[in-house]
Order: structure tokens, then C-alpha cells, then sequence
């Protein structure tokens, strides 16, 4: 019992809530600023190259759906992380981080479900297919869905932490499927053509605006999460306070 | 009623029975068809407006159970028994938020996952019209269901049998509306108009027998 | 104000429970039901608050500041359960049977936090009711009573789960209840502290209602 | 449809669901504050932040 | 754990609900999907053993919620957590029972369902058989998300959000396999071997997984 | 025989509801629990039975009759809800808690009739649970208790509901388990009639355990 504890110590020494309150109301400015600016010249770059001679201008929705995509997976590997924190070494921050990223990665995921059908009406003739890649997404979007929802209806914080953890590492099998399901199955969703092994095959002509929209997507996605964190602090310490409070008022020697 | 109303919103919201968990089991049950019947889209779009519509029978029935039950057991229900507004009333009114709750959001997701399952743009207005028009009904007898499951203890059997049947021809009516719309011959107004009277008359007949059953109930 | 119950007997089941009970309680006044377990304590309570059909004899409530059409009408009942949400916070817990009961004419149910702190747990009110231990749940139950007003209270073994500084509390709210011109009808295996009750003995099981079969 | 639409309604969808989502952080922000700010004011303060670290009660 | 199985299956009977409200909705599903796709008896029979599987599949999530939260409810589950048997025994007894009083009576009534749905004999044997290799496997995932939203006041339709993404490989295998058996040239064996295996995994990582939800939801 | 608990702590969310509590039950003695409403009794008994974790400390079983590898194996748990379904008969619920329990070496349980007989109540074993009185089902419950042997008893609250007469019932069923070897644990706010019993005071509330936020 003794020695968890112990260990328990040290880390809340690294990064205690108080310190990481303090640390994101510093670094905050500066990242939601360097976000604006990325975006400002993703957008610009977005919209000054030219169309491709197959997708006409179709292909610009690359630059929203890509990034969005790829955040989608990023989110909840970042949960994932999170909840080995949580299991292993039993880091109180790491749930905060878990719960945090669950509504920003659903609303990544669901930009990229909504931008790809957007995409797919002119390019298949339909909005919607069942193939692999785009069922996994839209499985992933389900999950995300799934497990704000149980976060929601767990009110003890603590409990909720490990099962929404043991959940969240069950689920993440689902993210290489993601990944890889245009390569294990044949679907109409083209390959990868940014992250291979290989490197890019696609056009420098669109890389760049796409790897500074997903540059700017990646900014915007830890600057929400660091402020979401925060006010998931924010939201148990004043759960702690009202129920000291309240169980202070409640005894006999109370003030109330 | 106003207290009440709020009271069992609030509740279904807080326990996560309610709007969010309902809308996800519809979209879960809808994302575990293809696995089944296959990819084909003109299939899915032929049997689409039929898995919209058991998909919210399914997902109304669900939670419905623990309508009355959950109130009986903490000692809610003995309290709302001896008030002097109408048991009716009461009854019709927790009908109301768990529709509200649990019915709403099915109907408004429904053109979402009408897209899903490849329908046109007609089919998906007629199953969200008729959905609209169908899950009260499917709330309201359930309901009659559910307080007939608090009656008699070892009323379970009782109740699937009562309700399942009469929940039939709601449904039956609902997707053969929906299947009139997409098909020119057939007259859509007919199976809708019945549909709606259907549900006019589980709205009167539905929260009566419950409140009959409750009052049994009580011992 | 008087409650009157006129040759009551009520069957559960097969069984007549009790037979034949009357008895009168007047404004100000309270009556203890006492008996031993399955004596039929709890039946009775049932009874007058409506929940159960008497087998024979009936209830009624003369001269009342506001006519009520049931007798139950104008009854608060306390159970064995205590009627509350567990996922809900004790003041909406509260706030809500404020607003559904109401108060009936002749009285003024107070606010919700005046009544929490009137059971000893004014600080409380925003945890959730599940939160807490058996007695603060059984305190928040009382205070139920508090919030709307009722003339009658019928209480089933309301001291169960209290330590001694809260059943002190609970024969106080009482005895604020009795000078408020109410009626307190309780089932209780412990003494309640009230002085000068009247006294109603159960004796349990009046025999086979019929020998139907 | 022209493809403009197409290109024209990603962006907006995507602007639309980035500003809920800055819009959902900032509520939320502001409303713990102010629940802070209630529990400051009744004098509900954070062992930390109290002179004498004594359990329980208030100060 | 002879007496667990008892009583669970004596309740199941008693309290009604389980082994019929199932079958019935079973029934419901499959006799609506006609109304959806129109009397074409070919696509019927095509879409048969897909349809029959996913009746199955929502059937048997209905009262899955229930599992522990009845015993949790009346103060049974303390004492069930406190013995000297391993929990996963228990958890798997449960399961079996669960499975006996729900899961079993969807498999004898499939073939009669499979006969509604035109499918041949070949069609109708596969199908029964694969939902007989099938269903326990469904039931066993569905035990952890029971467990794991025992706490919940509400959390049925949760279960079931839970549940149905894990079920889907045992759906897609259990259709293959009946599919495999109509059509000559795909082998019947391996996938339904894949479904005899996923059926024994899950009854040992359902449970296992259960009882951990349940030791950590124990409060 | 002894029971040992050392250095307990428990958190119930945040809080920790007690801090360092250490005790010893021997065999054929009882312990009594005491504290106001919220002191944190239940809690204690939970963490004894093994059903919460404890945030520090340990409990452990000396030189027991049959070793067990969990303290809560060797316990019956008398909590507030009585682990019966109301559907089924009481002979049902007490047969199947006898095979399910099953008796640990060192004693044995009582068969379903003779237990029953025992707390009362011997000649309604055929009616369903759910229509028992609220102290004729408490009694039931206690029956469980004897059908398999446990040397260790955790009772929270048990005379809640009972009459007179069922607590000196009660009482002696104690005292009969202590002198059989067995140990008893239980919180209450009502005298047990156990002499010389062991007294344990909870003073509820021991601060925020950490104060991680
Ligand atoms: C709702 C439908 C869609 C979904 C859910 C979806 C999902 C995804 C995902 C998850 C990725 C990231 C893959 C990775 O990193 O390997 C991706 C990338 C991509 N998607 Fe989609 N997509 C959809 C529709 C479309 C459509 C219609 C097109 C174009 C015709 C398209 C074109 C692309 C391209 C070009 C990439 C980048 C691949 C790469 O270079 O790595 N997507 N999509
Ligand atoms: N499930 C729970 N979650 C969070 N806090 C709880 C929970 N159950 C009890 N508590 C809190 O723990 C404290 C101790 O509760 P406990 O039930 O142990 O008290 P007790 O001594 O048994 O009181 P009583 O005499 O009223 O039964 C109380 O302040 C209560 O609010
Ligand atoms: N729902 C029911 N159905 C059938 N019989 C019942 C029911 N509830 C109680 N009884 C029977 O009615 C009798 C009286 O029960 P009641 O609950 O009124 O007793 P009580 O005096 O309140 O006892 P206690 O002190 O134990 O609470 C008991 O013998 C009991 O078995
Ligand atoms: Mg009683
Ligand atoms: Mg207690």
C-alpha cells in the first residue's frame, strides 16, 4: 500500500493539478495565436493553388477532411495513452486528459464523417458506402459517442476512470483497422499517399497546404484539450469543495 | 405537471438513459445491419425504412421498462397515488418526457441514418414523418405494458405478450407508409392517417389502462 | 379537524390483517400504532393513506380548512422507502415534491433549504441523494414532509435508521407539526418521544377473512 | 451540383463544429469560474489556500 | 453453483419477461422485414439468414441489463462477491442461465422463422446451427457490459451500445457460415469453426472481464 | 480465533470517512459500533466484508479454524438490503443462500426449516418473500445467516425494523453464535442486549484524503 503511494507522490510532484493550471494559463495565448496564424495561412494556401484536373475543385475539401481524419485517430490514441496513465500508474491527470479528448476527438471524427460524405457525393455519386474505411470511422465516431456518454452517467469520478479506461484500450484495436482497412480490403476510399513508408507519392502542389492545415488542425486540437483539461479540473475541485463544505455543515460541530 | 415534466427529463438526462444513449443504440443497431445482410446499397435502401423503424421499437422499448417500476421501487409511485391531480394525468405526462427523451431524438436522427442506409430523399421524409407520428404510440402502450409489470409481480410474461402485439401494427403501418411514398400506386395518406389515429387512440386508451393498472397495483 | 376511521379491517391477500379497528384523532393530537412485527402496523397506514382498499369500514376527514374529495388527499406518507432519486441532488429531490404536492389550504409547506436545515442538513442539498449515508436519507425523507404542507402525516417506523440526536430532532418536527394544528398517526417499535400520544395496540392476524374455499 | 457547393459546405460544417467546440470550452470555463467564485464567496476555500491546515470545517 | 442455476432459471420463469419477450420480439422483427422489402420471395430468402441473425442479435440484448443489476439492487450481489468461488464462476453461471432462459428459445424458434423468410432446408439447418454456436457468445460479451453498467441506474440501452461493436465479428462470421453452407463453393466449416472459437473466447474473456467490472463497481 | 484490523482508512469519492482505525475481535466476543448518522459504520462493515477497498490498512483472520484467503470469506454480511428476491418463496431464497454459502469447516449451518423456525417465523416459508412484513423479511434474512456457518457475522443495523420481542430473539441468536466461537461485528444506534460487549466509536468525517485539485 505503502509503496503506490509513494510513487503516487512523485508524480503529483511532476504535475499536479495546481501546477498544470498554471502552466496552461501561461502557454495558452500562445498557442491559440499560433493556431490562428497557421489556419490563416492554410486556408490562404488552400484556396491559391489550383484544382486537380480529376477532382476539379472538389479536391480542396482534402485539406479540412485529411487533417480531421487524422486527428480523429490522434484524439483517441491520445485517450488511449491517457488511460494506460490512468491504470498503470494511477496518474490522477491522465483521466482528465481522457475525458477532455473524448468530446473534441467525436467532434474531429465528425468533421471527417461530414466533410468525407461531402466529398464522396460528387466524386462516387453517394453520400454513404459500407466499406471498411468508412464504416470504421463511423464505428470510431460511435465509440467516442459511447464513452461520453458512460462518463456522463458515472457520476463517482474514480470508479468511472478505470472501467472508461479498461473501455477505451478495448476499443483501440479499432484504430489500426482505420489505418489500414483501405489496404486489407478493397474499398472505394483511396490509400494512404502522405503517411507511407515510402514517403509521400502525393503532388507537392497540394502536400503543402495540406500539411500546414493538418499543422494548424493538430495546434487547435491541443490547445481545446489543454483548456478542456483545465476546466475538467476546474469542474472536481469544485465537486471536492461543495462536498467538504456540505459534509462540514452537515455535523454537529459544523457552521451551518 | 410542470415539476414532474422537468423532473423526469432531468432524470434521463443525469442517468444517461435519455436522449444521448438512446440516439447512439438507434445508430448502433443501424451500423450493425450491413455486417449482416452486406454492403449491397439497394438492398439497404429496400429494407431501410423497415430497420429505421425496428430500430426505434427497439430502442423505445428498451428503457421503457423501468417506467413505472423504478418510481414503485424507492416509494415515488405510493406518493404520486395519493395526490389529488388526475393518475391520468401523471401517467400521461411521464409518457410525455420519455418520449421526449428517448422518442424525439430517434425521430430527429432518423434522416441521418436514412442517409446511411441509402435512401432517397422521399423515403427519408416518410420515415421521419411517420416515425414522428408512430413512437408516442409505441410509448403510450408500453407504458400501459409497463404499469401492468408493476402490478403483478410475476406479470412479465403478461406484459411482453400485451405489448409486442399491439406495438405490430404501428409498425406495420408505419413502414407500409413509407413504402407507399417511394411507390407511386399506392396512396400514402391511408396508412399515415392510420397511424396517426392509431396514436391519437394509444394516447387516450394507453395512459387509462396504465393508471387502472396502478391503482390495482398498489398494495 | 378530525380524522376518523370507522370499523376498518383490511385483508391482505387471503387474510383478514385486522378487524374492525376505529378510532379518532383531532387536530393537535398524534397516535402511536404499535404491535409486533407483521401485526399489521403498516397495512393500516396503507390503508388510510389510500394505497390500500379498506375490506370494510372507512376513513374520512371532518371539518377540514379545505375539503378533500380522498382522505388521502390531505396525507403525507413517510414508507420503509423513502420516495426519492438517488441520482438526483437532494434539493431537486426536494424542489420537485415541493412543486407536485403542493401545499394544501390551511398551511405553508416550507422552503427547501429551510427544511433541509430543520433535519440537521442544511449544508447538503447539492449532493446527489444516493450519496448519502441511511440515516442523512432517512432526515432528507422527513424533511420531505416540511416542504409541503399537509395536515395528517402518517409515518411508518420513521425512526429506523436514526442515531439519538436525530430522533430528538424528528419528535421535535412533530410536536411543531401538532401545535400547527396536524395529526401524526405513526407505526414505531421505538419510543418516539412524543408525551402524551394515544396509543393504538395491533394485535396481527384477525384470521381467514372468508372460508371461500 | 456544382463542386463549389460541395467545397463551400465542408468548410462551413467544419467552421461550424470548431467554433461549437471553442464555444463549448469557453461556456464551461466561464461557469466553473463562477462556481469557484460562489464557493470563494461563502467562504469555501482550498485547504492550500487556507492558513492553518486543519481537516474539515470551515473557517 | 447447481443452486445459482436454478434459481436464475426458476426467476427467469417466475418473474416472466426473459424466455418469451425475447422470442417474441424475435418474432416482431422478422415478421416486419417482409412489409419493409416488399413480398419478393427471392431477396426474402436471400436476406433470410442475415435478417434471422440480427432478430437474434437485438433479441438477445433485451433484459441483458438486467443481469446483475436485479441482484446488485436487492443486496444478492455483496454477498455473491464476498465468496470463497471464484467470480467468474459465478458470472458464468449467470451467463448459462441467462443463455438457457433467453438464447435457447431463439434457437428453436428459428427454423420455424426460417420458414417465413422462404429459406431451404439447407438454409434454415445452417442457420439454427450457427445460432446455436452463436448466441452464447453474444450473451457472454453482453454479461461485462452488464457489469460494467450495474452502477447505472439507467444503464440498459448502455449495455447495449456497448455490446453490439463486440458482437459484430460474431455476427459477420455466424452469416458467412450460412452463407457459405447455401452457396457450393465457400467451405461451411472454417467460419462456422471461427464462430465455435469466438464462442469459447468470449466465454472466457466475457466473464473474466465481467467479474473485474463487477469488484470495481462494488461500492 | 481473532479477527484484526489495522490502521483501516476508507475514502468514500474524495473523502476520507475514517483514518487509522485498528481493532481485535477474538473469538465469542462481539464488537459494537457506534456514531452518529454519516459517522461512516456501513462504511466500516463494507471495507471488513471486503466490499470496499481500503484506502490503507489491513483486516486479517488468525488461526482460524480453516484458513481462507480472503478476510470476507469467513464473513456473513448483514446489510441494509436483505439479499432476497421478493418473488421467490422464503424457502426458495433461504435454500438456495444454503447451497450457494455453503458451510465453512469448523461449524455448521442449520437446515432451511429449523432456521426459520428459529427467527419466528417457521410456519410461512411457503408464502413469496415480497409479501413478508418490513420486519418479518429482516427476520428472513437473519435466518440466512444460520443456514451456513460463517464465524464471523458484519451486521449493519440489524434490528431496524424489529419489534420487541424479535430483537431479544435476536439477541440470543448472538449470543448462541459467540458461544459456538464465532464473532460478531455490528453497527447500530439501538442497544443489542449483548453484555460485555466491545464498543468502537466512529467520529465520522476525517478530512479530504488528499487534496489532489
Ligand atoms: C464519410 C466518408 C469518409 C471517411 C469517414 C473518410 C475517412 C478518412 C480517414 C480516416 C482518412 C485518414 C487515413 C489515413 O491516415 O491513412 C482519410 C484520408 C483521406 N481521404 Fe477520406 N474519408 C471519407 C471520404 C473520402 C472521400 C469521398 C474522398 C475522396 C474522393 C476521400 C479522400 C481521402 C484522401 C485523399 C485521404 C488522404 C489519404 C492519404 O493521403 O493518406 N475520403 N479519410
Ligand atoms: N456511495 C457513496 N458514495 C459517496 N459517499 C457516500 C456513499 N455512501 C455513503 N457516503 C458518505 O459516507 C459517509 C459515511 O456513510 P455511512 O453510510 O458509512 O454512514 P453510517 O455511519 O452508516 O450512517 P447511518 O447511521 O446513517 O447509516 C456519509 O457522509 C455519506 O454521505
Ligand atoms: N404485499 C403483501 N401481500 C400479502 N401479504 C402481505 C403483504 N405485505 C404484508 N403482508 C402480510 O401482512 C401482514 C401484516 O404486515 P405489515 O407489513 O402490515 O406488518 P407490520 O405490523 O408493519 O410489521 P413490521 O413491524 O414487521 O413492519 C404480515 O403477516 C405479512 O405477511
Ligand atoms: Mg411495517
Ligand atoms: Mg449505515
Amino acid at each position: 500500500m505503502n509503496e503506490p503511494s509513494l510513487v503516487i507522490r512523485k508524480f503529483s510532484d511532476l504535475a499536479n493539478p495546481t501546477r498544470f493550471l498554471a502552466l496552461v494559463a501561461r502557454v495558452w495565448p500562445w498557442m491559440a495565436g499560433m493556431t490562428i496564424c497557421l489556419f490563416a495561412l492554410g486556408l490562404y494556401l488552400a484556396f491559391a493553388t489550383v484544382g486537380d484536373y480529376q477532382q476539379g475543385d472538389t479536391v480542396r475539401i482534402m485539406y479540412v477532411h485529411v487533417p480531421a481524419a487524422w486527428l480523429s485517430m490522434m484524439g483517441y490514441s491520445v485517450m488511449a495513452v491517457s488511460a494506460l496513465g490512468t491504470l498503470v500508474w494511477r496518474h490522477p491527470l491522465a483521466d482528465v486528459s481522457a475525458r477532455a479528448a473524448a468530446p473534441i476527438g467525436a467532434c474531429f471524427t465528425f468533421v471527417a464523417l461530414v466533410t468525407g460524405s461531402l466529398w464522396g457525393k460528387p466524386m462516387w455519386g453517394t453520400w454513404w458506402v459500407w466499406d471498411a474505411r468508412l464504416t470504421s470511422v463511423f464505428v470510431l465516431f460511435l465509440m467516442y459517442l459511447g464513452l461520453i456518454a458512460l462518463n456522463r452517467a458515472m457520476d463517482d469520478p474514480t470508479r468511472a476512470a478505470k472501467v472508461g479506461a479498461v473501455l477505451i484500450l478495448v476499443g483501440f484495436i479499432n484504430i489500426p483497422i482505420i489505418k489500414f482497412s483501405v489496404e486489407w480490403w478493397n474499398t472505394l476510399h483511396q490509400p494512404a499517399s502522405v503517411i507511407r513508408l515510402d514517403g509521400p507519392t502525393i503532388d507537392a502542389e497540394f502536400l503543402r497546404p495540406l500539411l500546414v492545415m493538418a499543422a494548424a488542425f493538430t495546434l487547435l486540437f491541443l490547445t481545446l484539450h489543454a483548456l478542456a483539461m483545465r476546466n475538467e479540473i476546474l469542474r472536481r475541485r469544485i465537486a471536492v469543495l461543495r462536498r467538504h463544505a456540505a459534509r462540514a455543515a452537515g455535523r454537529p460541530g459544523g457552521a451551518a | 405537471m410542470i415539476a414532474l415534466l422537468v423532473r423526469d427529463l432531468r432524470l434521463s438526462v443525469r442517468a444517461g438513459g435519455g436522449a444521448l444513449i438512446g440516439v447512439l443504440f438507434f445508430m448502433t443497431v443501424v451500423a450493425v445491419i450491413p455486417f449482416g445482410v452486406g454492403p449491397d446499397l439497394n438492398l439497404l435502401s429496400r429494407i431501410g425504412p423497415a430497420i429505421l423503424w425496428i430500430g426505434a421499437l427497439l430502442a423505445s422499448l428498451l428503457g421503457l421498462d423501468r417506467l413505472f417500476q423504478a418510481e414503485r421501487e424507492d416509494g415515488s409511485l405510493d406518493l404520486l397515488l395519493m395526490q389529488e391531480t388526475p393518475l391520468v394525468l401523471i401517467v400521461f405526462v411521464k409518457c410525455l418526457a420519455h418520449w421526449i427523451a428517448t422518442g424525439l431524438p430517434l425521430v430527429l436522427a432518423s434522416p441521418l441514418l436514412g442517409l446511411f442506409m441509402n435512401m432517397d430523399e422521399m423515403a427519408i421524409g416518410a420515415t421521419t414523418l411517420t416515425l414522428l407520428a408512430g413512437t408516442p404510440a409505441i410509448t403510450f402502450i408500453g407504458a400501459a405494458g409497463a404499469a401492468i409489470a408493476v402490478a403483478l409481480p410475476r406479470g412479465g410474461l403478461l406484459v411482453s405478450i400485451l405489448v409486442l402485439p399491439l406495438a405490430i401494427p404501428v409498425l406495420i403501418f408505419g413502414v407500409s407508409a413509407v413504402h407507399a411514398a417511394i411507390e407511386d400506386p399506392a396512396p400514402f395518406l391511408p396508412p399515415f392517417l392510420i397511424l396517426v389515429a392509431l396514436n391519437l387512440f394509444f394516447a387516450v386508451v394507453g395512459p387509462v389502462a396504465a393508471a387502472g393498472a396502478l391503482r390495482l397495483s398498489s398494495d | 379537524m378530525r380524522l376518523v376511521a370507522e370499523g376498518l379491517s383490511a385483508k391482505r391477500g387471503e387474510d383478514l390483517i385486522f378487524h374492525d379497528i376505529s378510532f379518532e384523532v383531532a387536530a393537535g393530537e398524534a397516535l402511536v400504532v404499535k404491535g409486533a412485527n407483521g401485526a399489521g402496523k403498516s397495512t393500516l397506514l396503507r390503508v388510510l393513506a389510500g394505497l390500500l382498499p379498506p375490506e370494510a369500514g372507512s376513513v374520512r376527514i371532518d371539518a377540514a380548512a379545505h375539503t378533500v374529495e380522498r382522505p388521502c388527499e390531505a396525507c403525507h406518507y413517510l414508507g420503509h422507502r423513502n420516495a426519492m432519486k438517488r441520482e438526483l441532488s437532494v434539493e431537486e429531490n426536494l424542489r420537485f415534491w415541493k412543486a407536485c404536492l403542493g401545499d394544501l389550504q390551511g398551511g405553508q409547506g416550507l422552503a427547501v433549504d429551510a427544511a433541509a436545515a430543520m433535519v440537521g442538513l442544511g449544508g447538503i442539498t447539492h449532493l446527489p441523494f444516493g450519496y448519502l449515508s441511511a440515516g442523512q436519507q432517512r432526515r432528507i425523507a422527513m424533511a420531505k414532509l416540511l416542504v409541503a404542507w399537509r395536515p395528517v402525516w402518517l409515518l411508518d417506523e420513521p425512526t429506523a435508521a436514526l442515531d439519538a440526536a436525530a430522533e430528538e430532532m424528528f419528535s421535535g418536527l412533530v410536536t411543531r407539526h401538532l401545535s400547527a394544528g396536524g395529526i401524526a398517526i405513526a407505526a414505531t417499535h421505538q419510543p418516539l418521544g412524543l408525551g402524551g400520544a394515544k396509543e393504538l395496540r395491533m394485535t396481527g392476524f384477525a384470521g381467514l377473512a372468508e372460508d371461500a374455499w | 451540383m456544382s463542386h463549389a457547393f460541395y467545397v463551400a459546405v465542408s468548410y462551413a460544417a467544419t467552421f461550424a463544429t470548431v467554433a461549437g467546440l471553442v464555444l463549448w470550452v469557453w461556456l464551461d470555463h466561464r461557469a466553473r469560474r463562477r462556481e469557484l467564485e460562489q464557493l470563494e464567496a461563502a467562504g469555501v476555500r482550498r485547504r492550500s489556500a487556507r492558513p492553518a491546515a486543519k481537516s474539515g470545517g470551515q473557517p
